[in-house]
């Protein structure tokens, strides 16, 4: 007997599926009853003379009426809860696991803030939000892992976000669902599901050259942007420490919170949105850092944060 | 035969006058600095012109319901083209993700 | 062809029709909807012009700020005379006026043209310029990659209008045509009529390229 | 009753040559050029299902290659959405019908409907051509980037054939609101039309405010390809998904104009097979606008998955949930019809049914994907396959081969094979369900859509999907037979054959070249019947 039905191995799994039987039990329920009434009535009424007409029958208020409200109701309750579930989709939890993801034609690679780089394989710990920063080196791509019920396009040129909880270890598959091209079916891989110890095992397992923001350090030396970017607040451009979840005053007036998309759109279009206070003369890095460098970058600005007491010394 | 709304020619050569007139004003208003009100100012401008156009070059005004209607419709359409679209781009960083 | 001649039959009316006024609420119905057609083909544009204006408000207002802007002003203009002498030429023809007929339609043609001619100028000086997406672009660093939007939704937009205007031509000097032939009559104008429809939502969509492209943002620079 | 004869004139006769037919501008002619057109488009169509199928018989990609597949299924889309279920039945039983039900000579400017066959002619060569001279693999949807700067196919031919067959359904779009609006016969009113004529209303307001969107996408997109703008690609600051909101602005209410047609045969076949008024007429009636205009509300709940926001998607997804209400009350009112009625198990009547019921199971997993927190799961995945397949092909192919049997003796003059009929709508409709309602599990487990090959788990209920589809190309292949046989040996049918009221029913069969020999006056509502009904066959 092949499988019928999905593994279940996220939070949001069951929340997924109790909707799904709530529909099923409606699409079954108008289903039949529609079925029922047609054979009923195709038997009961069958035309047995051949000139034989039927009732001159042109409607009825009521009827109209129930079966425009109740269908209405019912998908008004099928709205709210579809809503509800897709929220807790949307919002991951305050405390996550980062990992970036960047997709390509026609693979997926992860980057664990650690250091570890995986390819078409994605090791995560079992009772732990994870949060995947997303993004594509070419066209739409789509992370989709149908154990976890969660799935989402990968933009080229932007950062989606896509969070889950697993439940049970085990491997999982791991499908790109939005069409890339030729090898489309190909890129494919697999979500292995460890407890939290072998997952830790499997970190310190790894060759890691050492953390993700540690390479985003060594890039932000070799890119020079140190020359501008310095933590005492001296360099032509502004510092960058404590900067990552703030909101900065744009030149315009305007103010943005710094997130990953900005962090990006400041390395690859400098001019687009200008700090209040600085000269446009940041050079634009586009076609210079690929999307794991910028990633690096990002990870290691990110990692300022928690620097200003360090670097008050 | 339907020789019904046949305008004097001197509301076309008003209506001329006005556009004209329009089309200055919007150039000149261009150049002073008026902050978000200059594109407002600009679509106003644009919006009464071809709404003058409709109405007497084009005899909306004494044309049937239906004409009305229709191009009612297809500016309503139009709205709605932009309406759903932008409701998604002004409200994409709405989202919070942690 | 089917043999008409039953009932007494109108020049210009078609079979399937009862009488000319039929005919004339026919035509004048479908050219509106053929406009309704038309107002969502130029919309799509304008959605993305407005999705990119306001992601993109200064870039495009530094790419605006190259159009060539009393050219935009003066073929304004003339489009506006044209809609005028349309106008006019509807008008000689629902009195039966030939000879002013095919005057004011030569006048709204010889407009036409001057509006091309003007946006052939214009189109050289953005060659000259080298602002043509995919054919010889440059831009000042700054905007270099946002204004690229900019330029291409400009040629983009006024060569479909351009385009509109040369079919415009077209349909004009096929109403020339009729005019001289006697075609048209004070009975039988709605040719006229409907095609001065087209030519009037042609100066529509016009007035609102025009702030559009070469004037929102100007100030700025 | 057994002097029927054909009538000594009509719109089969009235010139035999090859002119007598290209250059026609009988609408009845016209709708038989269209015939031709949508039937050789639908066999293309069909003939890559079958190699999709034929291929996911076995999990590896086996039988062709990625490539290939990815070709495949995208001309399968292209060909059976834009050159064969989006013309189908405004142009074949549209164009034959509309001047006929409102007592008209012909359409309001039979030249255009002339021009918009021959529209649809260009535009599918160019299509065929694309298929021909390499195939396109970009999905029938064109997403960008891929579709401007990944994909080396032939994307540039098949956009024009689109664009250019767009254009032809603008045109008949345009042609019947001008007639309905213009052409009624004395007496006509809007409350007494027939309900077909109400959902082709419909179908052509969509027609006529959506279709441009996709012209200039196309447009856009072709632009884009040939002198890089950048509109959706990200390097330039373009975005992607700004291609989605344009595309999905008319490919949702194309969905409609996909149904709302086929919706229109079944309230006819209802009334008739019955023989008694349809259940509440104007809610029907005024179900159909409703649906032309809400469904140009919803398209963002293609996009839920696709990075547009929170916010708007909850605003598309109830949105979509509003515009089920009234297909719901259509359905409805189509049982509630039956009641009392005096039902006929005759061939159209056999399609009505299989409609109904296939329509309802496609539209109540539509709900499915509506509610966001199922739809992310399901989306792209084979779920949305059978979703949709069950409302086109159960729902609208249904619609349609009712029709077509419904009007065929009206078209032809002559009767087909009801054994036969019967027993190929039996056949249809048992493969039918084998093929998809199986996608429908096997999407809810996972398997993505566009696979060319996937994990063997799935391979069962693949092989049955597979297994219905040869059931199904063989039900479609029986109707071609008898009804291509009827043509001259069946038996003549008389002006009414199933004892039908409606105007079409009050001409020979087949109309004469004018439809009428002198105007209809209508005095009384649609579906009025007499207190018993004489039936006109020989
Ligand atoms: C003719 C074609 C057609 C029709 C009529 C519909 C009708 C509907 N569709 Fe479907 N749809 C498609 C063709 C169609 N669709 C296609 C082709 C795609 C995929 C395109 C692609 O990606 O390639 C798609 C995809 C699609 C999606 C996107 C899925 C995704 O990609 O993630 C959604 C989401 O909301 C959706 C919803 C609906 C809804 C709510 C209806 C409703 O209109 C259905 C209304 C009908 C009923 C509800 C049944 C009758 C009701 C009753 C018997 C009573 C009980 C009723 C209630 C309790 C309400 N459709
Ligand atoms: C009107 C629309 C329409 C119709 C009628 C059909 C009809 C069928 N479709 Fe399809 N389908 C689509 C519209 C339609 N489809 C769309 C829009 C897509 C999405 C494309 C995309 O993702 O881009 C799709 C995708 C699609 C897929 C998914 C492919 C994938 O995602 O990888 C599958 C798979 O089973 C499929 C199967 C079928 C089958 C078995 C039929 C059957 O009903 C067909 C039955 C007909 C026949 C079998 C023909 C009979 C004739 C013969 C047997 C003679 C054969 C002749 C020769 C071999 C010379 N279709
Ligand atoms: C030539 C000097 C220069 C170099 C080199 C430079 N920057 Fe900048 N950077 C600036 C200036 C000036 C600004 C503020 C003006 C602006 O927003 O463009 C800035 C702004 C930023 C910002 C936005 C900060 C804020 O407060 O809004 C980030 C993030 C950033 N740079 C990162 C980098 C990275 C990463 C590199 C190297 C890959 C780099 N910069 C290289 C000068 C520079
Ligand atoms: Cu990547 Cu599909
Ligand atoms: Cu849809």
């Amino acid at each position: 007997m092949p499988p019928l039905f999905p593994e279940r191995a996220s939070t949001i799994a069951a929340r997924v599926d109790a909707l799904y039987f709530f529909l099923l039990a409606i699409a079954i329920f108008f289903g039949l009853l529609i079925a029922g009434l047609i054979v009923y009535y195709a038997v009961k009424f069958h035309r047995r003379s051949p000139s034989a007409v039927g009732a001159r029958i042109h409607g009825g208020m009521v009827l109209e009426v129930t079966w425009t409200v109740v269908p209405l109701l019912i998908t008004m309750v099928i709205f709210v809860w579809g809503a509800s579930v897709y929220f807790a989709m949307a919002h991951p939890p305050d405390e996550t696991l980062n990992i970036y993801v960047v997709g390509k034609q026609w693979m997926w690679k992860f980057q664990h803030l650690d250091g570890q780089r995986e390819i078409n394989e994605l090791h995560v710990p079992v009772g732990r939000a994870v949060k995947l920063i997303t993004t594509s080196e070419d066209v739409i791509h789509d992370f989709f892992v149908p154990a976890f019920r969660v799935k989402a396009d990968v933009l080229p040129g932007r950062y989606v976000t896509i969070w889950f909880q697993p439940t049970r270890p085990g491997r999982y598959h791991l499908f790109c669902a939005e069409y890339c091209g030729t090898r489309h079916s190909g890129m494919i891989g697999e979500v292995v599901v460890m407890e939290p110890n072998e997952y830790e095992t499997w970190l310190s397992g790894g060759a890691a050259e050492g953390s993700l923001a540690s390479a985003g350090a060594k890039l932000f030396q070799d890119l020079a942007c140190n020359t501008c970017h310095r933590p005492d607040a001296q360099g032509r451009g502004p510092m960058l420490e404590g900067l990552f979840g703030k909101t900065v005053t744009l030149q315009s007036g305007e103010t943005v919170t710094v997130d990953e998309a900005y962090v990006r759109e400041s390395i690859l279009t400098p001019s687009a949105k200008i700090t209040a206070g600085f000269q446009p003369i940041m050079p634009t890095f586009q076609g210079l850092v690929t999307e794991e460098q910028l990633l690096a970058l990002i990870e290691y600005v990110k990692s300022l944060q928690a620097q200003p007491q360090v670097t008050a010394k | 035969m339907p020789t019904n709304h046949i305008l004097p020619t001197r509301v076309y050569y008003t209506i001329f006058a006005i556009l004209m007139l329009c089309t200055f004003a919007t150039v000149l208003i261009a150049f002073f600095d008026l902050g978000p009100l200059n594109a407002i100012a600009a679509l106003t401008i644009a919006v009464f012109k071809a709404v003058l156009v409709v109405l007497f070059f084009m005899h909306v005004r004494y044309s049937t319901r239906l004409t009305w209607a229709v191009v009612a419709g297809g500016v309503f359409w139009l709205g709605i083209l932009l309406a759903l679209t932008l409701s998604d781009y002004l409200t994409r960083s709405w989202q919070t993700f942690g | 062809m089917l043999p008409e001649a039953a009932h007494h039959h109108p020049a210009g009316l078609a079979h399937q029709f009862d009488n000319l006024e039929q005919q004339k609420e026919a035509a004048t119905l479908g050219m509106w909807a053929f406009l309704t057609t038309e107002i969502l083909f130029f919309g799509g544009l304008f959605m993305v012009y407005t999705v990119y204006r306001s992601s993109y408000p200064d870039a495009f207002a530094a790419a605006s700020h190259e159009l060539v802007v009393w050219a935009g002003t003066v073929n304004t203009a003339v489009l506006i005379t044209s809609s005028l002498t349309m106008a006019l030429a509807v008008h000689a023809a629902q009195l039966g006026q030939r000879r002013l007929l095919i005057v004011f339609l030569l006048l709204t043609m010889a407009l036409g043209c001057v509006f091309l001619g003007i946006k052939a100028f214009e189109y050289y000086t953005e060659f000259v310029e080298r602002h043509i997406p995919g054919l010889n672009y440059d831009f000042e660093p700054k905007y270099f990659r946002n204004a690229q939007l900019f330029f291409s939704l400009y040629f983009l937009m006024t060569g479909l209008h351009a385009l509109h205007m040369i079919i415009g031509l077209g349909i004009m000097a096929f109403m020339l045509w009729w005019s001289v032939r006697g075609v048209i009559t004070a009975e039988y104008y709605i040719p006229i009529e409907i095609s001065g429809l087209y030519w009037h939502f042609v100066d529509i969509v016009w007035i609102f390229l025009f702030p559009l492209l070469y004037l929102i943002g100007r100030h700025a620079h | 009753m057994s002097t029927v004869l054909l009538p000594p004139r009509h719109y089969l006769n009235d010139g035999y040559g090859v002119r007598s037919w290209l250059l026609t501008r009988d609408h009845k002619r016209i709708a038989l050029l269209y015939l031709a057109g949508v039937t050789f488009f639908f066999f293309i169509g069909g003939a890559m299902a079958v190699l999709i199928r034929l291929e996911l018989a076995t999990p590896p990609g086996d039988l062709v290659t990625d490539e290939t597949y990815n070709k495949l299924f995208t001309m399968h889309g292209v060909m059976m959405v834009f050159f064969f279920l989006i013309p189908v039945i405004p142009s074949v039983l549209g164009n034959f019908l509309v001047p006929i039900m409102i007592g008209a000579k012909d359409l309001a400017f039979p030249k255009i409907n002339l021009l918009s066959w021959y529209i649809y002619v260009v535009g599918g060569l160019f299509t065929l051509y694309a298929l021909i001279s390499g195939g396109l693999d970009t999905g029938w949807t064109f997403y960008t980037p891929f579709s401007t700067v990944a994909s080396t196919t032939n994307v540039i031919p098949a956009a024009l054939g689109i664009f250019i067959t767009g254009f032809s359904s603008i045109l008949t779009g345009l042609n019947f609101i001008v007639t309905i609006h213009r052409m009624r016969a004395p007496g006509m009113t809007w409350f007494r039309m027939p309900l077909f004529l109400w959902s082709t209303y419909a179908t052509s307001l969509i027609n006529v405010l959506g279709t441009p969107v996709i012209a200039i996408t196309i447009l856009l997109v072709a632009a884009e390809r040939v002198f890089h703008f950048g509109f959706f690609n990200p390097a330039v600051g373009g975005d992607p998904v700004l291609f989605q909101h344009l595309f999905w602005f008319y490919s949702h209410p194309a969905v409609y104009i996909m149904v709302l047609p086929a919706m229109g045969v079944v309230s006819e076949l209802v009334a008739a097979g019955c023989r008694k008024p349809v259940f509440g007429y104007s809610f029907v009636a005024f179900a159909s606008l409703a649906i032309a205009v809400l469904g140009f509300l919803v398209w963002g709940h293609h996009m839920f998955v696709a990075g547009e926001s929170v916010y708007s998607a909850l605003i598309f997804s109830i949105l979509s949930f509003l515009v089920a209400i009234p297909s719901a009350v259509k359905v409805f009112n189509w049982t509630a019809t039956m009641y009392q009625g005096a039902v006929s198990w005759e061939t159209p009547m056999l399609y009505a049914y299989g409609f109904i019921g296939l329509f309802t199971i496609g539209g109540l997993t539509g709900l499915f994907l509506a509610a966001i927190g199922v739809d992310v799961h399901v989306t792209d995945t084979y779920f949305i396959i059978a979703h949709f397949h069950y409302i086109m092909v159960g729902g609208t192919i249904m619609g349609y081969l009712g029709g077509l049997h419904y009007w065929w003796p009206k078209m032809s003059g002559r009767l087909y094979n009801e054994g036969l009929a019967k027993l190929s709508a039996g056949i249809i409709f048992i493969g039918f369900n084998l093929t998809f309602f199986p996608q429908f599990v096997v999407g809810y487990l996972g398997m993505p859509r566009r696979y060319h090959a996937y994990p063997p788990e799935f391979q069962v209920l693949n092989v049955l999907s597979s297994a219905g589809a040869s059931i199904l190309g063989v039900g479609y292949l029986i109707p071609m037979v008898y009804l291509m046989w009827s043509l001259r040996y069946g038996r003549l049918a008389g002006s009414n054959p199933w004892g039908a009221v409606g105007l079409e029913w009050t001409t020979s069969s087949p109309p004469p070249t004018e439809n009428f020999t002198e105007t209809p006056r209508v005095t009384w509502d649609a579906y009025e019947y007499p207190a018993s009904v004489e039936t006109d066959v020989a």
